[in-house]
């Protein structure tokens, strides 16, 4: 059963098709990935489904509801949760407080309980540190625990990105690179955690990753995308050996020190 | 009493030394306190020198509330003079009343600085709203005016200005007030506004403005070839910069002010001997109108302290200011106080800039 | 360290380098020496000081302890410009573009320091040949770009300069698998045509192995290993931790229950 | 440093994260309740008021500290919440509403109409925010003249006295009882404004500040957000205006001017932006410094027979040591604060160097 | 005939707050700091010509006096960079601006002290002479002011558009470090900005002070001339002109036209109006953050 549908999605910026007629659906699930050279329009896709850019045509569907009458801000209220290719966490925060902030979609106090610190809003409290430190436990986040984010390193970052997504026990998790910066090892940590996420907790992820052997390793499907078109969709092997894929997106895998491998 | 030993009284003033009125509030405490040093150095007043302790406000209320709670509370003072702002003052009154500190010619032509009477508050000069009454009715007799108008600053002084004009119109058969504009301290282009009263058919612009826009309507109005509105302002205008601006900018305008102008009267040698004094000793070229009236003020209260007696309070303070009836050479007016009267100079004079000087043409 | 010691040969040579993030000290006694000509790679897990040791290099950060001779001279602690003129360009991590020029503005800055308008124009052109979709999108800001888009341009921009010694950090970061490629390529050729140095930081170890001459591994701050790429890539722990080449089959039960690295 | 071991969530959620930090607090707690104490000794209440001051201060600087600290939202116009409480205040006591009900009444309808004027410009960020507040600042003069009826325009309006359940209270005549009052606001503010930080509505604020579009994906609300913060942070003001009209007893259209604003602005920057003491390290810089410099002068005239008698000296004096302040400690008093309790707390194991600061650099505001 | 005269002379006071705002613009542009001191700026620069040409002060030559001054002014404005704002580098903008503030009252102080709180006005040979075309006249100081500041805001666009160093000042505004990484010296390109910047205000100064009397809270115009600077678009040059001509002719039609009070507020309507249905204002210089 898919639990997000994207219909003939088109996008523009001026005169730039950057999405241009995608249709794609996400199962209830699976590990769904979206490869493709750079400017392929991969992260435009997550935005659109972030509802930060408004298609020019095209639905996008989530589990039923019309994503495209919502706001921004409504989308984590059904389930979504991302993280960034370049990193958005809050600074000057700690790695706890960026996890909390996670929870927002799952508030129940108001501001009036919050400012007197109503019983109610201390056991609200306690049931989100609760799930927090259980992402924290997942992750092994603890080192970091209460650590300001501007002075962790690229990596760390990267996974307190996928915490604070996952605090927000969503449906469907977005992943906009989550393996790149990461070492061998690192990348080795993120497929078991996105196994885990799969299989476990049984949230459906679609990820944009250029690393072909996370892809492989974690994915059911994918699609790649070129020029804001679909290239190819399938399993990792039927698109990795796809001709067009190869041409405009993997290369050989090989280093030249000749010639550039663009023929 | 506060503020009083045997060897010393002590004076507050607070004051803008730093804001947008500085320049009426700087030269204002300086020459009070030359006239002090004179008093000093001659054996003070009954035995006490006066200490003179000025604030800076800025003329901003959070300020003026310090500055007031340190002169009155931290310093004790006996008295407190030349403070300037009408908001200032009267936030201060509260205080002072409550404390027995009475209010000598603060820097404010307000109504409010003696009205309603209270025993322990004096004015200097004539307010803002009766110089503008009585130039207006000068100038209407002049001129053959039928019509005032109003620009004003929509703060206490342009208010008193624009109701003086106003109800100096209504009560006057065959003067109407009618129009107004209004404008802030950083306006610099009265275009608009002058042509608008233009078009309203003003004879008579009373102005409620600060000296640099005075200069700039008067410029522009000139520009214009407006020349048979005329320009009056009250006190607050009446100053030496007006007369001086080079390329004869402001010839022809009015002030109807509390004083005579200063220039014109170098003949006589108290003011020469003031004027003297005061340039030697700040180094500026002339004394302006700031100058003046701190000068006036300081005299005032020193001849309110000598006719108190040796038993200085605030009791015998009121009875040596009631008492007050002399002529001020240097402000070219005369000095009385009763116990009906808390306003000193109750002459107004009225003046026209001539070739770069204020002339007096009249007095009331 | 080899043996050769010509000191004309040492573009770059680090003694002792410590570098502090207020108290929280990030490098911890470097010493390393990178030769003319060659490329130097320097692996290390996440955190490792990587970035600081780049960026203490450059001059955007200050040593606390230590010196970095450029050719000889002492250069730690100068204003990173000065640096720059000096011929060390750097290619930072995360792509610090300027996001509000166009795309042939913020590479026209890249040629900030040269004077020989001539040539400034042909390497323009060189650049746009190396990432052709750049040309496309002369006019575009900057900072619209896509994320592996404003990576090429950070590295197309470094080129500008031509520097004598390039930094270059993790410069496959987020590139499509094709580009990554033709980068490190671009980087060979500018090394074997240009001799470029390079001194380069990247998490893909196997094709900075493949590119370098010479490697450094970081750990906590430390240099814990040095030696030529080939031998490098043939240590048991370079392949276990930094090439993903497992002794293991079950490796995902040895993963999880991983132990920490060896060396120390 | 000192290690916190955590073994229950209420480790975090708590108010104090060690025992010895509420040993602090209660300290300073008994501190600031016996200053009066040392005034009624020496019989001299002149201090005490200006004490209450700095305390008024605070207020609004919480106000706006949770605005531009804590939302990342720069005000220049705080001073026209501050009008609007004072006014609200003014009106209801004169229409006999207790004081009791109307204090809070008019921290709570400024904090309403403040909302309702920041509503059309919450889309805007840093210097544009800044300016469209500034031009309220600018215009708030005009209104106060234009509603005229409610609050005296120029000629302005008196301020009764406080009268809780027939305890009289006024600025000079009860200054005791006047800054028990107003102590306890702002202990009162100080509590909330812990609250609201440890609950997931302060989270929303700080999550504002520092990424607009990670709070976005994280399903916060960028205008409903940004206007509740503009909401308590108006009502914190309104409540500082009400206190500061019973404090000056007269109020007309010049006085919440933009000087105020500005000066409330500078004030949480010079204590520390985006920590609450910071507030009240700012009110006591920009309320105290002046009193000192004030009196420093007296001091010297009388003493020394030295008279600097140089107009507006006192005013460059103070700006001058506010540019020293921004110069050594950009990061505020709160930062230099938290570096001296860092000494201490490591004693021996202090490097000299520790916080020399490393470079730093800084990016566009103009890509949000 | 009024009407024309109404709108030239708007005009012309208009690009008095265009060229304040010129000086803000410059600096902003180059380093993203606000000078909240640009207004006492160039009311120190109209002090300091006053003090080389009026025959009270130094009595020079009013045309050796502009250049000196302005010399001086640029000088100032570099030092200051130099020697106070460079020990910021890198903090936070808000710390600029208050610090700014701060300097603006040491400023008036300074001028206050120096040449007292009386209005003065600047002895100019053109003094009070008139142009006049077809029953319109324009002061020969209000003539000047157009040309100038025309010429100033063509060359600043010029400069920060066609240069190198131009090109990198805007480059040090919008990311520090990856200026720096390019061999742009930023700290020397900021002081050299502020320099210009104090040139600007400096002639600002003269200009205005030779239309009417200037004293040490003249440097208030510096907020009227921000809100101009924000009408047309913060960092934008051409911008900060259109911005001090809307100012400019607003004023004069709503006190011509408007009931009284309404020119004061006029303004900054305008500034709320734009800024609410343009965040950014008439050449917005904004981009939303691509992620
Ligand atoms: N705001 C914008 N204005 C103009 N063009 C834009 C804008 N945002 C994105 N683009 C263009 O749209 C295209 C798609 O960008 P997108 O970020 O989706 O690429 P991507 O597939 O994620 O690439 P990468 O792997 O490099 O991150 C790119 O060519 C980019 O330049
Ligand atoms: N701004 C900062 N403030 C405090 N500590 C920092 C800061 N930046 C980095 N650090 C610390 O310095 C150490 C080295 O960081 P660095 O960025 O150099 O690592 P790296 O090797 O480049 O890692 P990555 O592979 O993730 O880029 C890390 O432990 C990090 O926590
Ligand atoms: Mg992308
Ligand atoms: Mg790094």
């Amino acid at each position: 059963m898919s639990l997000l549908d994207i219909d003939s999605v088109t996008l523009r910026f001026g005169g730039l098709v950057a999405v241009d007629n995608v249709s794609l659906s996400v199962n209830e699930g699976e590990v769904f990935a979206l490869v493709g050279p750079n400017g392929a329009g991969k992260s435009t896709v997550f935005n659109l489904v972030s509802r930060f850019y408004d298609p020019a045509a095209g639905s996008i569907r989530f589990d039923g509801h019309d994503l495209l009458q919502c706001n921004a801000d409504q989308v984590p209220g059904f389930g979504i949760a991302r993280t960034f290719q370049n990193i958005e966490l809050f600074e000057q925060a700690t790695v706890l407080q960026n996890l909390l902030v996670g929870r927002h979609r799952h508030r129940q106090t108001g501001l009036l309980s919050n400012i007197v610190f109503s019983p109610k809003a201390y056991r609200e409290e306690v049931r989100h540190r609760k799930a927090v430190e259980e992402v924290m436990d997942f992750l092994n986040l603890q080192p970091y625990r209460d650590k300001m984010i501007g002075g962790l390193p690229y990596g760390v970052r990267k996974v307190v990105e996928l915490g604070r997504a996952l605090a927000s026990e969503p449906r469907l998790l977005l992943l906009d690179e989550p393996a790149s910066g990461l070492s061998v090892e690192e990348t080795q940590d993120m497929a078991f955690w996105i196994e885990d996420i799969q299989t476990q907790m049984g949230i459906s992820v679609m990820m944009v990753e250029h690393d072909m052997g996370l892809v492989s390793a974690v994915s059911n499907r994918v699609m790649a995308l070129s020029d804001g078109k679909e290239l190819a969709t399938g399993t990792a092997a039927e698109v990795q050996s796809h001709p067009d894929v190869i041409a405009a997106y993997l290369g050989t895998g090989e280093i030249s020190k000749t010639g550039t491998s663009r023929a | 009493e506060q503020g009083i030993t045997d060897t010393e009284v002590l004076i507050g003033s607070n004051n803008d030394l730093s804001g947008p009125f500085a320049a009426f509030g700087a030269p204002a405490t300086k020459a009070a306190q030359l006239v002090f040093d004179e008093v000093n150095e001659a054996g003070g007043i009954h035995g006490r020198k006066i200490r003179f302790v000025v604030e800076d406000h800025a003329y901003q209320m959070p300020k003026a509330i310090q500055g007031m709670n340190k002169l009155i509370n931290g310093d004790k003072v006996f008295a407190m003079l030349l403070s300037l702002g009408t908001p200032m003052n009267i936030a201060a009154f509260k205080l002072q009343d409550a404390k027995n500190v009475p209010n000598v010619s603060p820097l404010s032509a307000a109504r409010q600085m003696a009205e309603p009477f209270h025993p322990l508050h004096y004015a200097g000069t004539a307010t803002y709203y009766d110089q503008i009454r009585i130039g207006v009715t000068y100038l209407a007799e002049q001129k053959g005016a039928d019509t005032v108008c109003a620009m004003y600053l929509p703060t206490d002084f342009g208010k008193d200005i624009k109701e003086g004009a106003e109800s100096i119109a209504a009560e006057t058969e065959g003067l109407t007030f009618v129009s107004e504009t209004t404008h802030k301290p950083d306006d610099a282009d009265f275009v608009g506004a002058l042509q608008k009263l233009s078009a309203d058919g003003c004879d008579i612009v009373t102005l409620a403005l600060g000296v640099r826009q005075a200069i700039t309507v008067s410029g522009t109005a000139k520009k214009l070839g407006l020349t048979d509105m005329s320009f009056l302002n009250s006190s607050a205008g009446f100053h030496t910069v007006m007369a001086k601006v080079p390329g004869g900018v402001t010839e022809g305008m009015y002030a109807a002010a509390g004083w005579a102008d200063l220039l014109s009267r170098m003949d006589q040698p108290e003011v020469q001997k003031f004027f003297k004094r005061y340039t030697e000793a700040t180094g500026e070229e002339l004394p302006g109108t700031g100058a003046l009236l701190g000068h006036s003020a300081a005299v005032t209260l020193v001849k309110a302290l000598e006719a108190a007696g040796p038993d200085l309070d605030a009791k015998t303070f009121q009875a040596g200011m009631e008492s007050l009836n002399y002529e001020d050479v240097v402000s070219g007016n005369t000095v009385t106080y009763s116990a009906t009267d808390h306003q000193g100079a109750d002459e107004v004079v009225i003046s026209v800039i001539k070739d770069g000087n204020w002339v007096e043409i009249a007095r009331q | 360290m080899t043996t050769d010691t010509n000191p004309a040969d040492i573009v770059l040579q680090i003694e002792n380098l410590e570098s502090y993030y207020g108290p929280i000290m990030a490098i911890r006694g470097v010493s390393l020496t990178v030769r003319k000509g060659q490329i130097v790679t320097v692996l290390g897990a996440n955190g490792a000081g990587k970035t600081t040791l780049l960026k203490t290099i450059s001059g955007v950060m200050d040593p606390e302890k230590g010196t970095v001779r450029m050719q000889g001279s002492e250069i730690q602690g100068s204003e990173p410009d000065a640096i720059v003129r000096r011929g060390i360009v750097h290619v930072p991590e995360g792509r610090e573009i300027f996001p509000l020029m166009s795309v042939a503005e913020n590479i026209a800055m890249g040629a900030y320091t040269r004077t020989d308008r001539g040539d400034i124009a042909a390497d323009e052109d060189m650049v746009y040949s190396y990432f052709p979709i750049l040309k496309d999108r002369r006019a575009q800001r900057a900072g619209t770009l896509s994320g592996g888009q404003q990576q090429m341009l950070a590295i197309g921009r470094g080129l500008m300069s031509q520097p004598r010694l390039m930094l270059l950090d993790e410069p496959s970061l987020g590139l499509s698998p094709l580009l990554t490629q033709e980068i490190f390529e671009i980087i060979v050729r500018l090394n074997t045509e240009q001799k470029v140095t390079m001194m380069l930081v990247e998490q893909n170890a196997k094709v900075a192995l493949d590119a370098a001459d010479y490697g450094y591994v970081m750990e906590l701050g430390r240099i814990v290993m040095d030696d030529r790429a080939e031998v490098l890539a043939a240590s048991k722990d370079i392949q276990e931790f930094y090439l993903g080449v497992s002794q293991d089959e079950n490796q995902r039960g040895q993963r999880r229950w991983k132990q920490r690295k060896t060396w120390r | 440093m000192r290690f916190v071991l955590k073994t229950s969530y209420d480790a975090d959620i708590r108010l104090f994260k060690h025992r010895a930090q509420a040993v602090w607090y209660a300290l300073l707690l008994l501190l600031v309740l016996a200053t009066p104490l040392y005034f009624v000794a020496i019989g001299d209440a002149y201090l005490l008021g200006e004490i209450t001051g700095v305390l008024i201060l605070a207020i609004a600087g919480m106000g706006l500290m949770l605005l531009t600290g804590h939302t990342g939202l720069p005000s220049l116009g705080h001073a026209t919440f501050m009008a609007m409480g004072c006014y609200v205040n003014i009106n209801l006591l004169g229409a006999g509403v207790p004081w009791i009900v109307a204090f809070p009444l008019s921290g709570l309808i400024a904090g309403f109409f403040g909302t309702l004027i920041a509503l059309p410009v919450l889309r805007l960020h840093g210097v544009y925010l800044a300016l469209a507040t500034l031009a309220m600042s600018i215009l708030t003069g005009d209104f106060v003249v234009m509603a005229e009826p409610w609050t005296g325009g120029i000629a302005g309006a008196a301020v009764p006295d406080i009268n809780i359940f027939g305890i009289e209270i006024n600025r000079y005549s009860t200054p005791y009882k006047f800054y028990y009052l107003v102590l306890f606001v702002a202990i009162l503010l100080v509590w909330f404004y812990r609250n609201l930080l440890r609950t997931p509505t302060g989270r929303s604020f700080t999550a504002i500040r520092d990424s607009e579009i990670s709070a976005r994906a994280m399903g916060i609300n960028l205008t409903r957000t940004k206007a509740t913060s503009f909401f308590l942070s108006a009502t914190a003001a309104g409540l500082a205006g009400a206190l500061f009209g019973h404090s000056a007893g007269y109020v007309t259209n010049e006085t919440f001017d933009l000087v105020m604003s500005i000066t409330l602005l500078l004030m949480i920057v010079i204590g520390g932006l985006g920590f609450i003491p910071g507030a009240f390290f700012g009110a006591i810089v920009v309320g105290i410094i002046p009193v000192a410099i004030a009196n420093g002068r007296s001091f010297l005239a009388t003493t020394f027979d030295v008279n600097i008698n140089v107009p507006g000296l006192e005013s460059a004096l103070f700006a001058f040591i506010l540019v020293c302040f921004i110069l050594f400690e950009p990061m505020g008093l709160y930062g230099r604060w938290l570096k001296i309790r860092t000494y201490f707390e490591l004693f021996p194991f202090y490097r000299k160097d520790m916080f020399k600061r490393q470079k730093s650099y800084l990016k566009t505001d103009r890509v949000q | 005939m009024d009407f024309l005269q109404l709108i030239i002379s708007g005009l012309a006071n208009g690009c008095v707050y265009g060229l304040i705002a010129l000086g803000f613009v410059l600096i902003y542009k180059a380093t993203e700091a606000v000078n909240f001191a640009q207004g006492d700026f160039m009311m120190l620069g109209a002090f300091v010509c006053i003090g080389f040409t009026n025959h009270e002060y130094m009595g020079l030559d009013f045309w050796l006096a502009v250049p000196l001054s302005i010399l001086v002014m640029g000088a100032f404005g570099y030092l200051f960079n130099w020697g106070i704002l460079r020990h910021m580098f890198g903090q936070s903008q808000t710390s600029i601006v208050i610090l700014t503030i701060a300097m603006g009252f040491i400023i008036r102080f300074f001028a206050g002290a120096t040449w007292s709180h009386e209005p003065t006005s600047l002895e100019t040979p053109y003094a009070g002479q008139d142009v006049r075309a077809g029953g319109l006249v324009l002061g020969v100081d209000e003539v000047l002011i157009v040309a100038v500041t025309a010429i100033l805001t063509l060359v600043f666009y010029l400069f920060f558009s066609r240069t190198k160093v131009g090109l990198a000042m805007q480059a040090a505004s919008q990311n520090q470090l990856a200026a720096y990484y390019m061999g742009i010296p930023v700290k020397r390109v900021h002081s050299l900005v502020w320099g210009l910047s104090g040139m600007v205000a400096a002639v600002a100064g003269i200009l205005f002070a030779s239309k009417g009397a200037i004293d040490p809270s003249t440097g208030l115009l510096g907020i009227k001339a921000f809100a101009a600077a924000a009408i047309g678009g913060f960092g934008s040059l051409p911008g900060a002109l259109l911005g001090g001509l809307i100012i400019g002719l607003v004023e004069p039609l709503a006190s011509r036209y408007g009931p009284p009070g309404i020119s004061q507020i006029a303004p900054y309507a305008i500034l709320l109006l734009i800024l609410i249905f343009r965040p950014g204002g008439i050449f917005s210089q904004t981009l939303s953050k691509k992620v």
